[in-house]
């Protein structure tokens, strides 16, 4: 701890904060191994505990340096790096440093329009010639597509064997000839996603992460640590959802209805019960023994998100007829809370999509937590050029 | 009271489904054509001289096609606010001339009243209907006001279900007709019938929203089954048609209570606050069961959700119906408690 | 039509229902054709549409006739008649009067403590010998097996086939020896079930209703005659459960607040569609299209009845924190709307388990009626003894 | 704030639960041996020394075995009463006695008391652990009083949850002591800790539902499958098991408030609230995932069903908790209106 210390001491004395340029800083940042410090030495870390990244993270703000804004460049931190970190070869390595300072922008490129909760049935085809990968097919769901300079990508080298053993894990190059980003306008009229038509697109095979047909144990690595995110954050009382409509509800007195107001305390309740839960799991994790609760988490963001959102425009009753823009715009960041009532209640239908639906979650608890058997599966030894679709 | 479909609804329902499935006409003028608009005004007015039981199959049918037509804010509200002021011989001819489809007229109360109503002479905002409408009904210290929409100031306004779009609408400054006879009797028996026919739009909402999502789940397969093999699914489906049924019977109790005028405030209030968490739910739970597919603006789900949604606020949320309900069948709330309605701004009786 | 009304005048003429002793009147009217008019003629009918019925019935109410007290006899009405003129002989048919009259209640002996809703999977055992069978197992949930002479029973006969295939419907005499009934006490702190031991009890073959193996064919005849006996019923507004919990609150002014108003609200709304819901599937029946709602009907009316209880005792608060009696009570009828608020939340709970419970509800709503895909069966083509248990 | 269950906490629940699984002997003087009965007591009073969270973990552990024992009403709430009125020798003797195992107490209030009770010098209904407790602790004008059971008329009435029976309680005419200091608050104290400490008790309870209906699950076969294989039924104790996470942590934050005194009366309502209909729920499913033989008297569900539900209604309706919320969240109601929570015949701060 006094290591980590000590060295964000030297960083702000070398690069001071208030004089340097903001790249060069994280650069600097880093190379003191100060950037993830569970991440190896000479990779931006120390070996460390990631308990103590907290510390480091919240010293160098109090000294107004400059941070990689994470919310931009999450796909690359929370899923790419972990996993290039866990399968990479050491020139893949080198990838993690403009991945962390946000000079490369990453995407995922995992989910198709024909396999959503069942993303090992993906179809996308990388066909092997000579030192090269031949990838063609369709992905979708992809944020930061159109930012993005990389990509994980999972898709299929083997049809004729069942689906989990047929695939394969790879970096794409996003500005390679055949990969073409289109925007994917969503309910909201926003496009936060994109679909990503993939022809042809050549893929060294050192850009492969993992063994030939390891793609989906490799996959496992990214997603469990896409959960874990979603699981970890800390929130403030009344933080989220829950604040944006408590406001709504105090700015409106002459709306407020006695049935209406038991509602809305219920699930404030419920949103300070998922708070308290939060709370929990994090100091779980920090006694080192996570336990399955993050699913719980998820699961139930969700479904307060949406009962919240849909109760707000209903209160708003006649200003819940209006909405405020249709155009489609290219938001950077997602905002869930953002715009108003109505982008509210139609973004948080996502929520329980998104990143897992909730019925899988569903499916994980009953079955990884509570231990009810599996049901009879009808997939598991056909090769997946075989299964109905 | 019958609450099956005869055969000769049956038999209009068909026809104007054809007619909605055909994207390639302007909608109206063909629905006019048939005469959907006009179905439960007397002949002697240029109708049909059939019931609001009709006309609650036709909305049912625009409810499966979220038709962006006039026939709630026309067909059903201007027509039954002239209908109640038949006497004034202006309302009378504005009333033949909606009968013969030649004009529509909209009402000017915003699409979520109810109860209560703001006075017309300002501006009145989330007005439906009112961008295309040929004459403005305003109601206005008690009267109803005609006002050609020429002469009033319609503003556009970006709206949670495009398929109804809304405006606002000032009036200030505008000549004004006032017709006789009482105006707010008429505004009120406009948005009784505008709420029991709207039961039957969100009927209509929910039953493509199950349908989509039962063709849909036995389409689509994951982990080598079809996704209506999965019981989980299957019994959210299950309950979606449950639902779905009570919905059915409620929304044509209100369309045979406002044709025959037995049992009408009950059997209204009953519909619209039972078959608008219908739709809705169904709109959302169709959205959750189609995965990513249905978040696309591509996908036409979103229509339904947003025009399920809107019409939970528009004339009278659930909750502020079963306000209604409560002196009606004897229900009481807390000695010395609100009612349950929020006041307006401006509250006519 | 004028028939009935014909044969309903000439009954009454012959028995004053006034001087009638009430036996002698149901017996005359079964021999009338005037029981159930759409029985054959000889079986207490006269091969007329099911629509005479409610006529007859209610010009035999107006003139002051005695009935059967059809509460009391509902299984044998119900599920045993229908069942016996479809397969009976015409010395089982003998059966139909006392039945009809009430002289002889009736039990089904279907359930078992190891076949709920996988009723086919039944393990009480009849073997051949001679002209009888003799029959072992243990059967649950059996009202009226304290009063009844008589028992619809399906055992199975083949063990070595599967599970469907193996059964043959009995009428089982209830006094035989090896019948042993025991009450059966519930949550309510009532027995208005009964356990029901068969130890070697012979039935003689002339007691077999349908061929052997036959039985689950039968039985369906048996089951969807229940259906239809539930989905039936006319009610008026707020009968029922709404109705009683709507008087307790209008007494209880004191306890009342905004948030259970609205709450309440809600549920008289919900009982009202359902109420609504069953005249018109009662309109699809009298116009010859009956439909599938009568599973709607099911289903809906556990759910309102469980939250209307449940509802009401919360309501009672400090009220509902008592019970009226729990000593053993063996009621010859049920009413769910009977005794004290505890009572009808705790009797409530298991409308949505008999009688086919709300989740096979579900299941045949989404196979037969919305056409949904079957899960895959594990155990069609199993010899039902080797099916896990 | 720490939320988990500290090792200790975690030795004590397998102790108490060794304790209550025997059913072979009288488990109140088993409770007091390990002292279970007192751990929130000061050391100076004879108790444990330890705090509310110990005394919730308890709690969880007599909702997993529905035990019949006077630990809410004697060692928590007449505990916590006494506790505030320890200036008074006679509170502080009562006290030692109940921390020595050596007499109960009970607070003669109605088991549904929350933010209002009655005037104890009357009939008071529905007293929770009056029938066994040796001491009676009656809120008479203003002052907590202690009057021997003996001399007063206790009346056992019959309870829907038979595991905490209830009587009826008449102290008019009875010989009775007045303690000196604010006899209010040590009521509202009781009520308070009283709450905090059944929010556990429900999550025991919706544990011992939640687990036995997954073996449930596990063993029973039906069409040749478990029955936890249906996806369907999966689902349902997923969502269970959801709702059990968030109860836990807000029964374990109200633990945590009782003993640090800091988010006390939002903790507790927060917990109270959440909690009863999580383990309401729990029982009612578990009963339904059971079939018919969670209907019977011989399967212990029903004792657990009875024991969520009364519990739903003690110390406070989840409803009146959320009333109390409002004003502490700064989420007033409508202008004017009702707070939601009925008045009460004799109503004392």
């Amino acid at each position: 701890m006094s290591q980590a210390r000590e060295l964000v001491a030297a960083l702000l004395a070398a690069h001071d904060p208030a004089t340097s340029e903001r790249l060069e800083f994280l650069r600097a940042r880093f190379d003191a191994g100060l950037a993830w410090v569970h991440f190896p030495v000479g990779l931006g870390g120390l070996g460390a505990a990631r308990a103590v990244q907290q510390e480091v993270d919240e010293a160098l703000a109090a000294a107004g340096a400059p941070d990689n804004n994470p919310r931009r460049i999450g796909i690359g931190l929370g899923m790419a790096a972990p996993t290039i970190l866990a399968y990479g070869s050491a020139e893949q390595h080198r990838l993690l440093r403009p991945l962390w300072t946000g000079e490369e922008v990453w995407c995922q490129l995992f989910s198709e329009p024909g396999a959503g909760s069942d993303l090992a049935a993906l179809a996308t085809r990388a066909r092997r010639d000579g030192d090269d990968w031949v990838v063609t097919g369709q992905k979708v769901w992809t944020s930061s597509a159109h930012n993005a300079r990389w990509a994980i990508l999972v898709a299929r080298t083997d049809p004729d064997v069942p689906k989990h053993a047929g695939l394969t894990y790879f970096v794409c190059d996003m500005t390679a000839p055949g990969v073409d980003v289109r925007p994917l306008r969503q309910i909201t009229g926003e496009a936060e996603f994109n679909e990503v038509f993939l022809t042809d697109v050549r893929i060294p095979d050192s850009y492969r992460l993992g063994e030939v047909g390891d793609g989906w144990r490799v996959a496992q690595t990214t997603l469990m640590n896409e959960r874990v995110a979603i699981g970890g954050r800390a929130v403030a009382r009344e933080a989220g959802m829950i604040g944006v409509v408590a406001e709504t509800w105090r700015a409106h007195p002459d709306r407020r209805t006695a049935a209406a107001h038991d509602r809305l305390l219920a699930l404030w309740v419920e949103a300070e019960a998922l708070r308290l839960a939060g709370v929990r799991l994090r100091q779980q994790l920090a006694a080192g023994s996570p336990g399955p609760e993050g699913s719980a988490m998820k699961l139930g963001f969700a479904q307060l998100s949406q009962a919240l959102s849909g109760f707000e425009v209903e209160f708003l009753a006649e200003d819940g007829l209006r909405y405020d823009d249709w155009t489609m715009r290219r938001p950077e960041l997602v905002d869930f809370t953002g715009r108003g009532a109505g982008y509210r209640y139609l973004r948080a239908k996502g929520n329980s999509i998104e990143g897992g639906t909730s019925e899988v979650l569903r499916n994980i608890i009953a079955e990884r937590v509570l231990g009810l058997p599996a049901e009879p599966r009808v997939d598991k030894d056909v090769p997946w050029k075989d299964l109905p679709r | 009271m019958n609450l099956l479909y005869s055969d000769v609804e049956t038999d209009l329902r068909a026809s104007v489904a054809d007619l909605l499935g055909d994207h390639s006409t302007d909608l109206w003028p063909r629905l006019v054509q048939v005469g959907a608009h006009a179905l439960h005004v007397p002949e002697e007015l240029g109708g049909q001289g059939a019931s609001y039981r009709e006309t609650a199959v036709v909305a049912e049918e625009l409810g499966r096609f979220v038709s962006p037509v006039p026939f709630l804010t026309s067909a059903v509200m201007a027509t039954a606010a002239l209908t109640h002021l038949v006497d004034d011989p202006r309302a009378r001819d504005l009333l033949q001339r909606l009968a013969s489809g030649s004009a529509t007229a909209a009402l000017v109360v915003p699409l979520s009243s109810w109860d209560s109503w703001p006075d017309g002479s300002g501006l009145v905002q989330s007005v439906a209907g009112a961008l295309t409408a040929d004459v403005l009904l305003v109601p206005i210290e008690g009267r109803l006001h005609l006002v050609p929409s020429a002469d009033a100031t319609v503003t556009p306004v970006v709206s949670f279900d495009n398929s109804r779009p809304l405006a606002d609408v000032d009036v200030s400054g505008s000549p004004t007709t006032a017709l006789s006879g009482p105006g707010d009797a008429a505004v009120r028996a406009a948005l009784v019938a505008g709420a029991g026919v709207l039961a039957s739009e969100q009927v209509g909402i929910a039953t493509w929203c199950l349908d989509t999502t039962v063709a849909h789940l036995k389409d689509r397969h994951q982990f080598g089954r079809p996704l209506g093999s999965f019981q989980a699914l299957k019994h959210r489906v299950a309950d979606l048609w449950q639902s779905l049924v009570l919905a059915r019977a409620t929304a044509r109790h209100a369309a045979t209570a406002l044709t025959t005028g037995d049992d009408t405030p009950i059997a209204v209030s009953v519909a619209q606050s039972f078959c608008s968490p219908v739709a809705v739910r169904a709109a959302e739970e169709s959205l959750q069961l189609h995965g990513g597919i249905g978040m696309t603006w591509e996908h036409p789900l979103h229509h339904y959700l947003k025009r399920a949604k809107a019409n939970e606020i528009a004339l009278g949320t659930p909750a502020r119906h079963r306000a209604t309900l409560a002196p009606l069948v004897d229900l009481p709330g807390p000695v010395g408690a609100f009612s349950g309605a929020p006041p307006s701004p401006t509250v006519v009786p």
